[in-house]
């Protein structure tokens, strides 16, 4: 039996961590909801426990999404993970093979060198030997790299990096410790006994020619131990418990767990498996168009692990998703930004108990009751019958060319129509979501419903990206919901209107709303691929850049709104498009002082370029030839 | 050329003007009421909208009237003013009979006086006093109250004097608001933690860079607006001023507590021009300041020929437009020298 | 500063007031609610200072209270001032000194009036002629009674008894003066030191030994406001008015308030009873209501008549503490006596008392 | 009262210094933007409430300014946050948070009071 005391920091790291992540994972089953818990048992015995394989092996060992992105803030990722991996898996069976007996204990693995100092001296072994060090030179380099990080973001291609508290500075340190005093240890042991591969190897009898080596050895390999100890038991204090964690997430998500609308064990999982890469940092445009950098989603990731308030945090953001876009780890982040709205002061605040090991809720919310809205004044309104429905949306009602642009669509179109919210509309209630009041969000969602049912229309078509997202997602009719792109889309592939080709560039601009928020990409890019030419720009679809003037953000001043409106405007009219067509009545209106370029509205240019009705007596063979033809395009 | 001008006042457009002239070779006699030349300038502490010192503005003036074709008589004022043919004859206080070939009066504006508005206590409550007493108050760097306290809140009033049939004044005097903000903005340099409040019946920021300075004001140094004329002031039993005021955006009366109040007191056609235009038989207009032949292209002459006026005696103005106004004033005395005193 | 500030004022705001052969007009309510005030007038001139002062028993009310109820029309009440006028005249009598305050306000409006519109002067000439046959000039002075208490506030501190200082503390009393709105509001130029700080009853204060308060509302209605008063259920409005006007006094502890005015002194009188019975709110020091006293009434205090002659006991706030503070004797027993010693029956809910 | 007829009823003046501003002062620690507005009126032009209700976000302002909260406290119910205020505000006051925060505060202190 192979032992030393030194093992023991390292044995206690270990097995507390092993039976902590159990404990963990036990609290956060029974905390589950139930169809929850039922989703996890199935996945974890269907398919999804396959994909889920495979994710892991990709995001948290390989780390590919980070790689996509950003190559050397990958490296440092996967070396780190996939290397030490490696290390583990090689080290078992090296003690396995190469140890004096079988099934060891963890320890001998890690230690393998220390219990094993002559082994490397046949060929085989030796080789053996060359793909450890290999190994251990694969993940200093990383190593190296995060080092580098900490003291300049730049060297691993990030513009920000998050910020530490005291005890991540420890576990960090112990996390840094732990490779090198590996590679000393061995190193000095290999001296002595002349053994070792091109790195432990050389670099050993390199010290071993001026240092008594075998002497030197030993407190090192205690250093080893304490720091990979250390590491373990403070790993779920800091933000390391990512680690771990992700595992849980992945399995998760491939079960179909989804973050829902309030706190739960899933939005904390997914909260302790952000990383802190900071990849949502350079994403932002809060950060490199109006130079904040507090309130991304890696900080309010932080400020829930740290019970912090997350007050300004959570209001002060666009909510345009791109962070949730590229979050490597795949975390739900505007729905979780969502969740702290919705708390606003009646939180759910976790207290930690057992120096933060275990937390457990406690509401230490303030009643949201007392004071709520009303809109009990809203009269009751009778809308005619109609097929379909517009509704324009308070934001359109500020921009009347849109409106007109609209309502000379649909006359065109000749289906039987009405304009819901021509006199007197009221708001759809998504700027009330986005504030997260949804209870006096419902009021309205109920008025608005009762005058469309009422209408019997089997369309409802709106201009504002905002209203759509909410009418589609929150409303429960059974009408058809269309975004006015969309509907001039069904319009010209029907063939109910037809088109002139204007000769004229755009670019387009893709709404939050419309775009991540709601899917929709490619309607309006065809429909203006149909009557223009249409010109690409840095930012497209997932890529698209928000404009600055969201709902989403109720803190943001309007300089900083202006900062962020210009940038954008700047890069979508690199090419001096004729057009910067968005389809968005708040985006038209934010971008359109922001540049000297013309911004309209994707029905504003349809409008420009429908052939109306009477043109089409005045020439009816204009009916068969298409846009393209018509406009002597081959 | 050749010819001599008298120009009546020593202030601002008269400096002005009796520079420009004494460089186009004019003889000029400037006569000035006061031991110094300057006119209200001199008790200004800073101009708006840029805040720069007034001094400065009044060295620039020395230099242009230190001029050998310039004949100052201070301490001095017109006693009589008389055409015979194409000359004027001028009789001064301390007994100078003066000849020239035109006549340029500068006799400015006097503040109006704040007493008159009663209501208002100036000169009945400690801690009321008008503009001037606080540009003083800056000048001096003692920005206090009658108990050498320092004030905590501060009410300022627009419009004392102006815009008020009460008084006969129905014209705007035009410069109180901005003073108004300036004055408030200074007041919270001073004493930054005081609050600082401003009565207005219409923010009237007409001038270049005056909105402006509206906005820093409520921006950056958080000044309040109140729309509503101040009806009447009391003190209260801790001798603190009450001011009684229609919030009228709030469609409600409002009283408030104030350690100090300051009176925007308004302009007025000053007791010198006004006895010249009796003794010249000189049109005054019904603000009573100097009615110009013509309001467009006429500005600085008067319904005598020969006989011209430049600055606030016309009509309230800034010193920016006071000084155009004095160059217009030697452009017509020239064309009409010129011309042969047509 | 203040002092020499009002000075400056009143200075400019000085009016003739006729010295000798007055021709006496009444006031139609103090006559009924505050019956020492004339009294003490007409003694005071006729026997005291020997003045002529004539009264003619066919002399009306000027309906004032009337014309402000929105009742009189404006060429009535003229012919009705005109015919005053025109007595005035059949006694041959120029100077005019009227008693209260409301008509004194009808007649500057009205002299200003006929000023500005002679037609109007003319109109009533002819009114009054057709009615009566009578014949009317313009006074040539015009002065309102306390206007000529205030010409001869120092014959009378000459003459004085009691000052208007706490015989205790040796403290002047503090005087809160009240001037009622139509002495000087409508036309500065007739009240005694104008309109904003008027002199007329803080000049006697200050001559009488007491010491005048100033205070925010100082300027404001007492409450009667005529048509507020005399629709039942308008009256809250000049029941508020009034408390506004006490709460804002209350602070300095005002000994009494001295009114020029009939309409006032019965109201800041009277409605101090009303809201102490509405909701137990008192003004004055130590949980006392606020004597409210005519300047008649305060000058005979002064020169020591016997308060119960004054008719101090017919006020609803009765006025011993103010006795008490002044030291002046008075008699418990005479308080509702009559001259020959009948006993009057004793009012009800007297404050003070 | 029946015994007069009539009551004694409330000055309708405001009394700045004995009205309590805790609630503007908390807006504007977090939105200063309030001290820009001039009250044009705009945002109750445009309000899509005040379209239905006597809701006038210019009023709000002035009102939360003097410290009369009590209307503030009922009509601002009705605000559905919809921020085209926000939009045709010509000094950039930032009135939907300051609806947001008006909300809040009145919530935190009626709270803190129970």
């Amino acid at each position: 039996m192979q032992f030393d005391p030194f093992v023991i920091p390292f044995n206690i790291g270990l097995y507390f961590i092993l039976i902590y992540a159990v404990a963990r994972s036990i609290i956060w089953f029974r905390e589950l909801s139930r169809p929850d818990k039922l989703r996890l048992q199935r996945g974890f015995f269907g398919k999804a426990f396959g994909q889920s394989l495979k994710e892991i092996f990709l995001e948290s060992l390989i780390h590919r999404k980070i790689l996509k992105t950003n190559l050397r803030l990958g490296y440092m990722h996967m070396s780190l993970a996939f290397g030490w991996f490696l290390l583990i898996l090689f080290g078992t069976i090296e003690a396995d093979i190469f140890g004096k007996s079988h099934l060891n204990a963890p320890y001998k693995a890690i230690f393998f060198k220390f219990f094993n100092p002559d082994h490397g001296k046949t060929l085989f072994e030796a080789g053996y030997s060359f793909l450890m060090d290999l190994i251990l030179a694969f993940i200093l380099s990383g190593l190296l790299l995060a080092v580098f990080k900490r003291f300049s973001s730049k060297a691993v291609g990030m513009k920000k990096t998050t910020r530490l508290k005291p005890l991540d500075k420890v576990a960090l340190t112990s996390l840094w410790l732990i490779f090198p005093s590996r590679l000393i240890a061995e190193s000095l042991t290999s001296g002595a006994y002349g053994t070792g591969s091109f790195l432990t190897g050389t670099l050993g009898s390199w010290l071993a020619s001026f240092l008594p080596a075998n002497e030197l050895a030993y407190p090192f390999w205690w250093l080893y131990s304490l720091s990979l100890g250390t590491f373990f038991v403070l790993l779920p204090l800091t933000r390391y418990l990512h680690i771990p964690t992700e595992l849980f997430l992945i399995f998760m998500r491939n079960s179909g767990i989804k973050t829902g609308d309030k706190a739960s064990t899933f939005s904390e999982v997914e909260v302790h498996s952000c990383s802190s890469c900071g990849i949502c940092i350079d994403q932002c445009q809060m950060s490199f168009s109006a130079g904040i950098n507090n309130m991304q989603s890696a900080y309010l990731m932080k400020a829930i692990r740290n019970n912090a308030d997350t007050y300004d945090i959570a209001n002060n953001c666009l909510l345009c998703g791109r962070c949730d876009q590229i979050c490597p780890v795949g975390i739900e982040l505007s729905p979780i930004r969502m969740i702290q709205r919705r708390a606003g002061d009646s939180e759910i605040k976790y207290m930690n108990t057992w120096k933060g090991y275990f937390r457990n809720k406690q509401n230490l919310s303030v009643p949201k009751q007392n004071f709520k809205n009303s809109y009990d004044f809203l009269p009751v309104s009778n809308p005619g019958k109609a097929d379909v429905l517009y509704f324009a949306g308070c934001m359109t009602h500020l921009t009347p060319s849109i409106k007109n642009a609209m309502t000379m669509i649909l006359n065109t179109s000749g289906l039987n129509w009405s304009f819901i919210d021509e006199k007197a509309g009221v708001c759809c209630g998504r700027p009330l979501m986005l504030a997260g009041q949804d209870k006096e969000a419902r009021e309205l969602i109920n008025y608005n419903s009762q005058i469309i049912w009422k209408s019997g229309a089997h369309t409802l078509v709106t201009s504002c990206p905002i209203c759509y997202k909410v009418f589609k997602e929150s409303y429960y009719l059974d009408v058809e919901v269309l975004h006015h792109s969309q509907f001039i889309k069904n319009l010209i592939d029907d063939g109910s209107v037809k088109m002139n080709f204007l000769h004229k560039s755009v670019t387009y601009h893709t709404p939050c709303e419309l775009g991540r928020n709601s899917g929709v990409y490619d309607e309006p890019k065809e429909v203006l691929r149909h009557i223009a030419n249409l010109e690409t720009t840095d930012y497209e679809d997932e890529n698209s850049l928000c404009c600055g003037g969201s709902l989403g953000n109720i803190m943001l001043s309007q300089e900083n709104k202006r900062r962020i409106a210009a940038d954008v405007a700047a890069e979508l009219t690199r090419k001096n498009p004729d057009y910067l067509v968005t389809a968005c009545p708040l985006c038209k209106k934010t971008l359109a002082p922001a540049t000297q370029s013309k911004v309209i509205d994707i029905s504003e240019i349809v409008a420009e370029a429908i052939v109306t009705t009477s043109t089409l007596k005045k020439n009816p063979e204009r009916l068969r030839k298409t846009v393209k033809e018509s406009a002597g395009i081959t | 050329m050749t010819g001599t001008v008298v120009v009546v006042g020593g202030g601002t457009a008269g400096m002005e003007a009796a520079g420009q002239l004494a460089k186009a070779g004019l003889s000029v006699t400037v006569i000035e009421k006061e031991k110094e030349m300057g006119g209200h300038l001199k008790e200004w502490y800073h101009l708006f909208p840029d805040r720069r010192s007034s001094s400065e503005v009044i060295d620039y003036l020395m230099d242009l009237v230190v001029h050998e074709n310039i004949k100052l008589l201070t301490g001095d004022s017109v006693s009589g003013l008389h055409k015979k043919g194409s000359e004027f004859v001028l009789n001064t206080v301390n007994g100078e009979v003066i000849h020239a070939d035109t006549v340029l009066l500068a006799t400015g504006f006097d503040l109006f006086k704040s007493e008159r508005k009663e209501e208002y206590g100036y000169g009945i409550y400690d801690n009321v006093i008008t503009s001037a007493d606080l540009e003083k108050m800056f000048r001096s760097k003692e920005l206090k109250l009658i108990n050498g306290k320092k004030p905590e809140k501060i009410g300022i009033v627009h419009c004392v004097g102006s815009r008020d049939e009460k008084v006969g004044n129905l014209y705007c005097s035009k410069l109180c608001c901005v003073t108004a903000v300036k004055q408030a903005i200074e007041l919270k340099e001073t004493l930054s933690d005081c609050k600082v409040f401003c009565f207005y019946m219409d923010m009237r920021m007409g001038g270049a860079l005056y909105e402006e300075l509206y906005r820093e004001s409520q921006e950056k140094y958080g000044i309040g607006f109140i729309r509503g004329k101040v009806s009447e002031v009391g003190v209260n039993i801790s001798n603190k001023l009450v001011v009684k005021v229609e919030d009228t955006l709030a469609g409600r009366p409002l009283k408030m507590e104030l350690d100090m109040l300051v009176l925007m007191a308004g302009m007025e056609m000053s007791d010198g021009g006004a006895k010249l235009a009796e003794a010249g038989k000189l049109n005054i207009g019904e603000n009573r300041f100097f009615a110009p032949a013509d309001h467009h292209f006429g500005s600085n002459k008067s319904n005598v020929k020969g006989l011209f006026f430049a600055g606030t005696c016309a009509a309230p103005m800034n010193v920016t437009e006071t000084i155009s106004h004095a160059r217009g004033a030697v452009t017509d005395i020239i064309n009409y020298l010129n011309g042969s005193k047509k | 500063m203040e002092n020499e500030g009002k000075k400056k004022i009143w200075s400019e705001y000085q009016k003739e007031i006729a010295d000798d052969h007055f021709f006496y007009v009444r006031s139609c309510i103090r006559q009924s609610f505050y019956p020492g005030s004339e009294q003490f007038f007409l003694d005071f001139m006729r026997n005291v200072l020997g003045k002529d002062v004539f009264e003619n028993p066919s002399h009306t009310t000027c309906t004032g209270i009337g014309y402000h109820g929105d009742i009189v029309p404006f060429s009535t009440i003229m012919t009705v001032v005109a015919r005053h006028f025109a007595l005035m005249k059949e006694s041959g009598y120029k100077n005019i000194a009227i008693s209260c305050v409301t008509s004194f306000g009808i007649y500057t409006e009205i002299l200003e009036t006929w000023k500005h519109f002679p037609e109007e002067l003319e109109k009533t000439r002819e009114y009054l002629y057709k009615a009566t046959g009578r014949e009317f000039d313009i006074p040539e002075n015009m002065a309102h009674t306390s206007d000529i208490i205030y010409k001869f506030r120092n014959e009378i501190a000459a003459k004085s008894k009691n000052l208007l200082i706490n015989k205790k503390t040796g403290e002047p009393l503090r005087v809160v003066e009240h001037i009622g709105c139509h002495y000087a509001k409508m036309f500065p130029k007739f009240g005694v030191g104008g309109a904003e700080f008027p002199n007329v009853l803080s000049g006697m204060a200050e001559a009488w030994g007491g010491e005048v308060v100033d205070y925010p509302e100082r300027r404001h209605c007492c409450g009667f406001g005529f048509r507020q008063y005399l629709i039942q259920a308008n009256r809250g409005y000049s029941l508020s008015n009034t408390a506004k006007k006490f709460s804002s006094m209350k602070p300095f502890k005002p000994d009494l308030v001295l009114t020029n005015c009939p309409g006032c002194n019965m109201f800041m009188d009277k409605w101090q009873y009303t809201i102490k019975d509405m909701e137990g709110t008192t003004y004055g020091a130590d949980g006392e209501s606020i004597p409210v006293l005519t300047y008649e009434e305060l000058a005979g205090l002064v020169m020591g008549y016997n308060p119960w002659d004054l008719g101090l006991q017919f006020h609803m706030v009765q006025s011993e503490p103010l006795l008490r503070k002044m030291g002046i004797e008075y008699n418990r027993e005479d308080k509702f006596k009559t001259k020959d010693g009948r006993q009057m029956p004793v009012p009800k809910n007297l404050i003070n008392a | 009262m029946e015994k007069f007829g009539f009551t004694l009823s409330k000055a309708r003046v405001i009394d700045y210094d004995a009205n309590d501003r805790s609630v503007v002062d908390y807006i504007l620690k977090r939105e200063p933007s309030l001290n820009l507005c001039i009250e044009c009126g705009c945002c109750s032009a445009t309000c899509t409430t005040g379209n239905f209700t006597g809701f006038s976000l210019r009023e709000m302002n002035i009102l939360l300014k003097r410290g009369e909260n009590e209307q503030v406290r009922k009509k601002i119910r009705t605000c559905m946050l919809c921020g085209k205020c926000s939009l045709v505000c010509p000094r950039g006051v930032n009135t939907r948070n300051i609806v947001f925060l008006a909300k809040q505060a009145f919530q935190k202190f009626d709270s803190h009071a129970v």
